[in-house]
């Protein structure tokens, strides 16, 4: 095997093609000066397939055989078989971007319907059909706010509790639009509404919120923040994700703009961070929109179809004016997403949301009967995730439950963060029990 | 052929405050969605599935996307569940996903030419942002003030958006008369206020910068730095690297070079390689090898440009990345580009329509002359062929550009000559009112756009 | 729609000895085979793949064959690597899969209130044998030479067939006035020669036998057995047991009551259960707890008639049956049972034409009248669904035997009658020459027999 | 969750329809008597999707991670991920017999390609598209002996070493067409062609040898036995499988009328003894084949097009005349077979074969150069497996091998047998070490 096992020419074939074209070889298709030639090894032995898959296994199976009890940005929860048969199937996953509407109806409305959800669950009328993950989308949304307010402001306002992460991408876009984002302070987990009020004034251009916040709490808050924002002429932008979204407030009643977030949290299993960005928005900024949206029309038949449109905003026609850079997005996740999201129904996902607020409550009640731990430390509404207070220094809890096979966030001198799901909750009372033994 | 939406199959309503646990102010009233059974959701995206071509349909020619066959296996490579962990995990913990990063950072260094790799930029314009905002930083921590970036006419959009969004200023280099970088327009372009230039290559047309060096001499001599957009890198593997032509910078669109599914238009991850020089710019975390023990653990590269994704990147992606590498090794890789050159000359030669640039590797701009190239295109949809990427780059006439990759065998170029053939030599008449033979017929676009129903909500209110 | 054979996509033929460590007279001289790519290949099964329909692509109503949606999560559990073992292990090596078939084992009698069962016929054809050949044993322990089976001329084809592969002579009793066993004529059928009377139940046009206890009375009296044919136990599940109603054995068709995939005519499984009595004779090797420790043991029955499998049947087919059974738990099985009745008989009443008998259960025969049942159901392929089974059972004259299972909701049997009605009140010429819709037109059956060309090389010779 | 998760009704569908049918509930549907109606429950618990995945995986994980040197009759090599991803299409793995060929022209197409693979790797004209497994063809080619041969003779000699599974099947099958089963005697691992001269005469309808056979001998008599059964007008039937046959003699230039065996080997998983019987034969017995054939027609536009054919020796035609049973068969594993041959091409198939024989030569040679152990025990040309002759009680060294981590066969006092493949191939330097330690 010396060629590339994917490419189907016999030496026979290749032979008859460089006739047809008319040279010797295929060295002598390449018209690169020998100066900068490469003609070196890289070094990389081919493997077989079977050699790959074992090679790989072995290596995944060095990551620790631990139970996780983390959250902070990245959810997931049981993924039914459904969505992996769906969308592997090779037509939606080898496909590329629907640029040939006629003979791309599938994908394209596929991703109509996973718009359509989005709109449902954010009450705002306008979804993009993804961006990378929640932190580029929330930059996204601050570069949009820079384009569509009127304001002479260069303020991103953000929570006090935001992912350290999350903040450094928000840096990077904001820096190209000579933005800066400064954090507003919190109020025992929640927004600090009055602060934030004494906050904002001409020079903010946008004011960012999450529901659930970063310690897992439920903002209660989110009218007034939003009346605080309108009344600056700031763009209210809120950070949540598909689950959440199915319970929690509709954000177009609470005055939000713009929606980002993770949507993630259906569809993809865990996956190191990998996420599936939420962009949904009000139709006055339509087309401020980054990211790719497909719309109905009608084909020569009066046939409903469906195709990419306003693409004017884009990258590869607008060019430097273009709303985003964005091109590769995360198609094939939304797919994953709405199938999750179909699967479950409207009932599934209020059942799976309302978990999330029942089990992170109960298991807070329980850590807090343990002496040594106070929890949750916010006297507030969770879901999923809760902080816990420790008498112990929280690092060395966390060491020692991760030496008796649970994982933990350690989110201060003396505080953990514990996150609950559908894929944990079955080992909540070993989790218990290994707090018991370690504070 | 129509499959009706999901809402239209029936949709429930729920009241969510009835069950929930919280308080009424902190929760919605309903929530209204569709709630098919399973065997329905099967049927429903079974069809859908069926009204999409892909590259398991057949050829799929798109210049500049490079869309080859995505090996079956790395899917179930991707598929372990023991890969399926969280980002936040310690080091000590997570050793084999580390380990997978570390070796795929060697991989595509060795394979550009590059002293240092990031894999966490999720896509090839996310890549290209980090490289701008690395250069960037190079800039500031040397006390530059730089406020340009010089781009190819020729060049993708992306490139131009992505230098906007850094925050730059864009100076569009007209091409030359060969199609290439015109090395006088090169040195009037830049100067003290040059960032970088950015610059495919092969470019968007298949033709190698033969005046590379001297490109490189002009921008470095002016204190920019050179940035290499991955997006062609399949002509070049094993025949050269970026890294050896001068280059500073680049990123690596895997889902293009590297053979990971295109997904629908994503995820793909744009990995992004620099020189020594550069390295200390490179978004957190790195991963390295650790001292004395054998394991892998994260770094804060000194001067970290910080982060261009909330987590570690398009992971899945990744897998497949380095499984695909692995599966061809030095000669598999080297045969891509040689397979995927040969392919283009040898369409290219089967076609009656002139392809107005050359010597061209992975891909040619053919034009459509008189024709419009957006028609020629969906009267190919008729032959059972995906057309090329239409009237781009504007530097060809009507241009069709074709990038068959090493994929395609020789009866399916021949296949793809004909229907190229047919399409550019029927009637007017039939090239406007194609496509005919597929499930959809032509499909509005412009009224799509005048009056935007982006929702089965927008449906509904019509 | 036309995909060539992988052999007209190019052959390669290998000189077997040059390379061969075997002196040339143990060996071929050469091997002809295609030898397609990779991509090649996945192009080529995807298009006939796209060529073909199936559960997931919309209604399947094949009358007897009862074609549910097979949960894909049963796939995956099948697709465990820890359950993918050699079937010589030493019990104490393979304890999980033993305490799976074990568990199953024990499922399969619940559900079909018997006492023992087996798992190692590989289909339900393959269970009528087994099923009968314990009926022999158990004749032959006892003493007795029977040498007649007796089988209602509705039966499925596979009872006779079976009955002769095991030595017996088929006697055929013919259906009642209600179209269901003639009491009188079964009391005149059966005597000293009648090893068993195999029945399905419902039977073949879905019709319960209300006279089950006074049928196994008359058999019983006779001293034979009564043999259950599990083809429609989808009807009872959770309203009636063969045990319960005097069968002794019977077998269980996985594929159909417990929705693992036909896979284009199989593997299925059909796993046999017996009353105590019979326990002795089943095959070898049973599954058991081990005295004592947590465990599990194979065993042999003390009066085993042996195997009918190689092995342990169609494992991974079990496994998804297990899956399936897990999942519905009591009231989904019951539930499944009640729906698949309802959506009989719902259909039945939405559509123009007649059907004979009832109250049926779970699929009906209905007539296709003057016209010929083949043609109404070829039509019917052009309004896109699948028509129902034809000209069978032969006591309803035209008959298009239609089981719509559970699995459909309102508006797809909606959808199913409409094709009916539309098929069966076009005009003749229409239906003649039908179907028009479909990727292939009206296939020669006849000529395809008449010249029996069976593999390429055939064609090739032509 | 209380009805089947399947089923798609509403409370108002259903309301709605037995309404339409009308009767007031689903229970009068029913015509079951009182005296045999069941209601009770059978105390089965729904469980989830997730939960059996969970409960099934705990299960199999009990099964011993041990190496497996086994074949003796179930063989498997890699099977590459292709194979899963293209035969797990819905539109293949759901979909049942063809009966309506317009419509299933795909996988008629595929089923005609595997049997014409069949027909070039035995050399004869018919296959048919499956049979269940090894066991369940051969004893349908003694039926077919049966029926095709005028001799009035009732034997069928199979050789003496024939796996006991194997004969136990035959001999229920033959029980029905009043045959008996009887053994010829084995020269060294090969048949004993002399012996089988001397046994042959009127009495027998046929006559049965493997290549391999199942010490993993290759046959060297092929020809001479197929003169001795044809001398004496009795069928001669081979076993074997796709990838012997792949390099060994070709069978129907040996004189074989019938050839049995497994496909198994390619396309399937080790999956615990499930198979695709292999059965093809001369023109002259087409007639009288069991199963399944696809041939190739016309439609009605006159285009090529594949459908079922000779239905007229089926069951649900013939009846009980049928020449066999057999009604579902192993049709998509016969899929999964064709796709893998496929992707090996004749030259993977080749080298896997040739694979066989060296690994197994090497294999048996180093474990020869331990003291304590001879291999092979018979001194012929093998085909991936072997046998051992122990110093020590053959039991007592697979034990030890087993604590080690290794299983083989034990199929003597003191013989094993070991089988080494891809699988394995890579653990055969360790299996010797632990030889050594053991014996």
């Amino acid at each position: 095997m010396s060629g590339s096992p994917y490419a189907p020419h016999t030496d026979a074939e290749t032979a008859a093609m460089l006739e047809t074209i008319g040279v010797e070889s295929e060295e002598s298709l390449f018209d690169i000066p020998e100066a900068v030639a490469f003609d070196g090894e890289f070094g990389i032995d081919a493997r077989t397939e079977r050699g790959i898959r074992d090679e790989c296994a072995r290596m995944f199976a060095r990551n620790d055989d631990a139970t996780e009890f983390l959250g902070r940005g990245h959810y997931s929860h049981y993924v039914p078989s459904v969505v992996d048969h769906l969308s592997d199937r090779a037509e939606f996953l080898t496909s590329y971007t629907q640029y040939q509407p006629e003979i791309s109806q599938g994908f394209l409305q596929a991703l109509f319907e996973y718009q359509s959800m989005l709109v449902e669950l954010t009450g705002l009328p306008i979804a993009n059909c993804s961006m990378y993950d929640a932190a580029t989308a929330l930059s996204e949304a601050a570069t949009l706010a820079d384009r569509v307010r009127s304001t002479t402001g260069d303020v991103v306002l953000v929570p006090g509790h935001l992912r350290e992460g999350k903040r450094a991408v928000l840096e990077n876009y904001c820096a190209g639009a000579d933005l800066t984002v400064e954090a507003y302070s919190m109020d025992d987990g929640i927004a600090d509404v009055d602060a934030l009020a004494d906050r904002v004034g001409d020079d903010v251009v946008m004011v960012y919120a999450e529901n659930p916040t970063l310690r897992g709490c439920i903002e209660e808050n989110l009218d007034a923040i939003g009346e605080v924002a309108d009344d600056n002429d700031a763009l209210f932008t809120l950070g949540s994700d598909v689950v959440a979204l199915s319970v929690l407030e509709e954000p177009a009643s609470a005055g939000v703009d713009v929606v980002v977030g993770e949507a993630g949290a259906l569809g993809l299993p865990t996956s190191y961070g990998m996420g599936l960005g939420v962009f949904a928005c009000r139709e006055e900024h339509l087309r401020q929109v980054p990211g790719r949206l497909v719309g109905a029309s009608e084909d020569a038949e009066g046939d409903r179809a469906f195709t990419l449109t306003l693409q004017t905003r884009e990258q590869h026609i607008r060019k430097e004016r273009a709303t985003s850079n964005i091109c590769t997005n995360q198609a094939w996740v939304a797919l994953r997403a709405a199938i999750h999201a179909a699967w479950l129904g409207p009932d599934g996902l209020v059942d799976l949301a309302n978990d999330c607020v029942r089990d992170a409550a109960a298991l807070a009640d329980r850590i807090d009967d343990l002496s040594g731990a106070a929890a949750p430390v916010h006297d507030r509404h969770h879901f999923r995730e809760f902080t816990v207070r420790t008498d112990q220094p929280a690092a060395a809890v966390a060491d020692d439950l991760e030496e008796t096979g649970f994982l933990v966030h350690v989110v201060g001198e003396h505080l953990l963060q514990v996150c609950v799901t559908d894929h944990n909750a079955g080992r909540a009372d070993d989790l218990v029990a290994a707090f018991g033994e370690v504070i | 052929v129509h499959e009706p939406l999901l809402s239209e199959k029936g949709e429930e309503t729920v009241d969510v405050r009835e069950e929930s646990p919280l308080p009424d102010d902190l929760t919605r009233e309903e929530l209204t969605l569709p709630a098919p059974s399973e065997p329905e959701i099967a049927r429903h995206y079974t069809r859908l599935s069926q009204m999409n071509w892909a590259i398991d349909s057949g050829p799929y020619p798109l210049g500049s996307c490079t869309m080859k066959y995505n090996p079956k296996f790395t899917e179930d490579v991707a598929a372990d569940p023991n890969a399926a962990v969280h980002p936040d995990r310690p080091d000590r913990a997570v050793q084999g996903n580390l380990e997978l990063q570390y070796r795929l950072q060697e991989f595509l260094a060795d394979v550009g030419g590059m002293d240092a790799v990031t894999l966490q930029p999720p896509a090839g314009a996310a890549g290209e942002l980090t490289g701008i905002l690395i250069a960037k930083a190079y800039h500031e921590h040397h006390g530059n003030d730089r406020s340009e970036v010089v781009i190819p006419a020729s060049a993708h959009g992306t490139n131009f958006a992505t230098a906007a969004t850094a925050g730059y200023d864009v100076v569009e280099l007209p091409s030359g008369e060969d199609g290439r970088v015109d090395l006088e327009a090169l040195e009037a372009a830049v100067g003290d206020d040059t960032a970088a230039l950015m610059l495919t290559n092969p470019n968007t047309v298949g033709l190698f910068e033969r005046d590379i060096t001297e490109i490189a001499e002009v921008v470095h001599d002016a204190g920019g730095l050179l940035y290499y957009d991955g997006a062609n890198l399949n002509a070049l593997l094993g025949r050269g690297r970026p890294g050896d032509m001068g280059f500073d910078v680049m990123h690596y669109n895997v889902h293009k070079t590297f053979a990971t599914p295109h997904g629908g238009g994503g995820p793909g991850a744009g990995p992004v390689g620099v020189t020594e020089e550069l390295a200390e710019f490179l978004p957190s975390p790195r991963v390295r090898g650790t001292n004395g023990e054998k394991g892998y653990e994260r770094f804060e590269p000194a001067e970290s440009i910080g982060k261009v994704h909330g987590f570690e990147g398009n992971w899945l992606v990744l897998i497949k990345t380095y499984a695909y590498i692995a599966r061809l090794g030095d000669e598999g890789l080297a045969d891509a580009a040689a397979k995927a050159v040969l392919n283009a000359n040898y369409l290219a030669e089967r076609i009656d329509l002139e392809v107005p640039y050359g010597p061209f590797h992975h891909e040619f701009a053919a034009t459509a002359g008189e024709r419009d190239a957006a028609d020629v295109a969906k009267r190919m949809l008729d032959f059972g062929v995906h057309p090329p990427t239409t009237k781009w780059p504007e530097m060809v006439p009507e241009a069709m550009l074709t990038e068959p990759t090493e994929i395609e065998g020789q009866s399916s170029l021949d296949d793809l000559a004909e229907a190229f053939d047919l399409a550019y030599a029927d009637v007017d008449e039939a090239l406007e009112t194609a496509p005919n033979r597929t499930a959809a017929a032509r499909i509005d676009q412009v009224g799509a756009a005048r009056n935007p129903r982006l929702s089965w909500q927008a449906l509904e209110e019509d």
